[in-house]
């Protein structure tokens, strides 16, 4: 339909399916804690570079919420995932830093 | 537990999914009893007509009967609506002896948007604006010389924005 | 209070042109607010027009009438000072009225 | 330790790096930043690039956003001009605007020319203070000045305030000034910056929607061109059914592109709004205005 819809039709076609692996054996709370401690300090890695994602807090309560319901592979994979939204957006914002230009009116 | 080195294209990887639903007011199906207003001066609040779910019952319930497509009724809608919380629709017609004038939503949870009376000496052209639950057809309906005449238009309705 | 009613009645001689823009939430009841509780039904019903002691105009709303609802109309007669008299009744029994003056 | 592969594997073949788009070819002019800052030129620039993507839309009329730049949207914004929703807005900020403060001053004493017809001079660079002053914040500093509570940057209290405001400056043509302050030369970057910096998981700046893609849809809506784009500011927004500033308008588009929004007066969105409005000079002050 036009340039702007390029990007956000390959952003929605991006989905992440998580494969749900038939895991060796269970997670474990600890997992889960080193897992969501990781993402956690990764998303706040991003806040300082005033640059979080509305997704990453979503899915870190979304870890939270599973892990509250005993299910801690699903914690461990929402913290997994979180962190690598976190870590995008912490690169997002590095790369932009000089990347703004690109399309800076001159 | 130790991760792979992180390589840049670690880094480079991100997830995309669609957790941040963008919190579209839904439209529950729940109808609510109205409770029931006292009939104002002119005339008893047609509630029946009010709680019709399709356009035809509550032409019906209005009137008594139903009403014929006529190029005598003038529909002035938008194509696209720029938002279903102010959709400006405008009513006209030279048709004679007009009595009365309503606005209906097929799609609506409810038709029957408003109903107008039009006594003698006034012009039949009203201007309104309504809210639509989504894309439907708008019709208006005409009562003149004791018969009823209508025109349809599709209002195309949609949420805006980038998806949230 | 001021009063939820605003009017702008021109005289053109022979027609008067009415337009009114009321202060209403006029929820329809079939809207969840954020904590996804049901807003319940609370809108104008009824809005009647008069002017020379004669109804010109009137009309009944349902919960799909617009927030803030406006509406225009115009009818033959009335005169520059002559008083228009407005008032609306809605589902939870409150109502408002105005006399305002035909321009 | 080895760590558990399983949930590394479906990660990794899972996840498809989005931000490949950034790879995007770079639609406008190259990079080649000159380093001097240079404002004026920046103006000029933005005005022409936006008269050359849309030569049948008159210079003033970029201030109405989406109405001008679809005729079906534009009839409809006609319609809801003839008695519009801000109606009420403008009354009840004229009120709130006369009634005296407690101490018995009120805001008329805050502002030059007792705040009718000055909203084209906001925001400004306060060489005092060392930042810029948005209306909002002004009217808050006011405020707290006299001993009252500040209102919330959203809300109806300070939607109505700006709309009496600007409903005094209607017509008079946007006058941001840049002092000869290097401090004040910064802060216009850092709006520059910000307004062209992708972010959110969307990866989109406010100039891929509003420079790349003005006039184009994004379903319902019409993107608005960003000349002009905070002329009409604070808008009655259909969207909303209610009133809103131009924060809640930073804070809501931060978050559809799922962008972790900033606190509304932070000082990156008074740094935008400093710079959107620079480049914006000499277009006509159009609010309140009525948006989608």
């Amino acid at each position: 339909m036009s340039s702007i819809m390029r990007p956000l039709i390959a952003v929605v076609a991006v989905t992440a399916a998580v494969a749900a692996a038939s895991p060796l054996h269970a997670a474990s709370e600890a997992d889960f804690s080193v897992a969501y401690a990781a993402a956690e300090a990764a998303n706040k890695q991003a806040g300082a570079l005033r640059n979080q994602w509305t997704t990453t807090a979503a899915t870190l309560a979304s870890a939270k919420k599973a892990a509250a319901e005993g299910n801690f592979d699903a914690a461990v994979a929402a913290s997994k995932d979180a962190e690598a939204l976190a870590k995008a957006s912490i690169y997002q914002a590095n790369e932009q830093k000089d990347a703004w230009r690109e399309m800076e009116i001159k | 537990m130790n991760r792979p080195s992180e390589t840049v294209d670690a880094t480079r990887r991100m997830i995309v999914k669609g957790t941040a639903v963008l919190a579209l007011i839904g439209f529950a199906g729940i109808r609510f009893g109205w409770s029931p207003a006292f009939a104002a001066a002119n005339g008893k609040y047609p509630e029946d007509a009010f709680k019709q779910k399709s356009s035809e019952d509550a032409i019906k319930a209005l009137y008594g009967k139903a009403a014929e497509a006529s190029d005598k009724v003038k529909l002035d809608a938008p194509e696209i609506a720029e938002n279903g919380a102010v959709v400006p629709i405008g009513v006209s017609t030279a048709l004679a002896d007009v009595t009365s004038i309503s606005i209906l939503v097929a799609d609506n949870p409810n038709a029957l948007a408003a109903s107008y009376k039009i006594p003698a000496g006034t012009i039949p052209n009203v201007a309104s604006r309504l809210k639509m639950a989504k894309t439907s057809n708008v019709i208006a309906v005409v009562e003149a010389g004791g018969k009823l005449y209508s025109a349809t238009k599709e209002v195309k309705v949609t949420v805006g924005g980038c998806g949230g | 209070m001021a009063s939820t009613i605003r009017v702008r009645a021109t005289s053109s001689g022979e027609t008067t042109e009415v337009q009114t823009l009321i202060q209403h939430p006029m929820d329809s009841g079939f809207v969840k607010d954020a904590k996804g509780e049901v807003i319940p039904p609370h809108f104008i019903q009824q809005l009647t027009f008069e002017h020379d002691g004669k109804t010109v105009f009137s009309a009944d709303w349902g919960g799909a009438v617009a927030k803030d609802p406006y509406v225009k109309f115009a009818f033959k007669g009335g005169n520059k000072g002559d008083d228009l008299k407005i008032s609306w009744v809605d589902n939870k029994g409150a109502s408002d009225s105005t006399t305002a003056k035909i321009q | 330790m080895g760590g558990r592969r399983r949930g590394d594997i479906g990660v990794r073949s899972a996840i498809r790096f989005a931000l490949g788009i950034v790879a995007l070819a770079a639609l406008l002019g190259s990079a080649s930043a000159a380093e001097t800052p240079n404002p004026a030129a920046d103006a000029a620039a933005f005005k022409k690039f936006f008269t050359d993507k849309f030569p049948k839309v008159k210079l003033e009329d970029f201030v109405n956003g989406p109405y001008s730049m679809d005729e079906g949207l534009h009839r409809q914004w006609q319609e809801k001009e003839q008695f519009p929703p801000y109606e009420f807005a403008v009354e009840t900020g004229k009120e709130m605007f006369s009634k005296p403060f407690k101490n018995g001053k009120s805001y008329a004493d805050c502002f030059p020319n007792q705040g009718i017809g000055v909203r084209q001079d906001y925001p400004y660079f306060d060489t005092k203070g060392g930042k810029v002053i948005t209306l909002e914040l002004a009217l808050n500093q006011c405020r707290e000045a006299n001993g009252e509570p500040p209102f919330s940057y959203v809300k109806d209290e300070m939607a109505a305030l700006t709309a009496y405001m600007a409903f005094t400056s209607r017509g008079k043509p946007f006058d941001i000034k840049i002092p000869d302050d290097p401090r004040a030369l910064e802060a216009y970057e850092s709006g520059k910056r910000y307004f062209y910096t992708r972010r959110g998981q969307l990866n989109f700046s406010c100039a891929t929607c509003h420079v790349q893609s003005p006039g184009e849809r994004i379903r319902a809506e019409v993107l608005a061109p960003a000349l002009g784009i905070l002329n009409a500011m604070p808008i009655y927004r259909s969207e909303w059914s209610g009133m809103g500033t131009t924060s809640r308008r930073f804070t809501t588009c931060n978050s559809q592109i799922r962008a972790v929004p900033l606190d509304p007066q932070d000082d990156e969105y008074r740094d935008l709004e400093y710079y959107l409005s620079y480049v914006s000079n000499g277009l006509p002050i159009a609010g309140p205005g009525a948006r989608p």
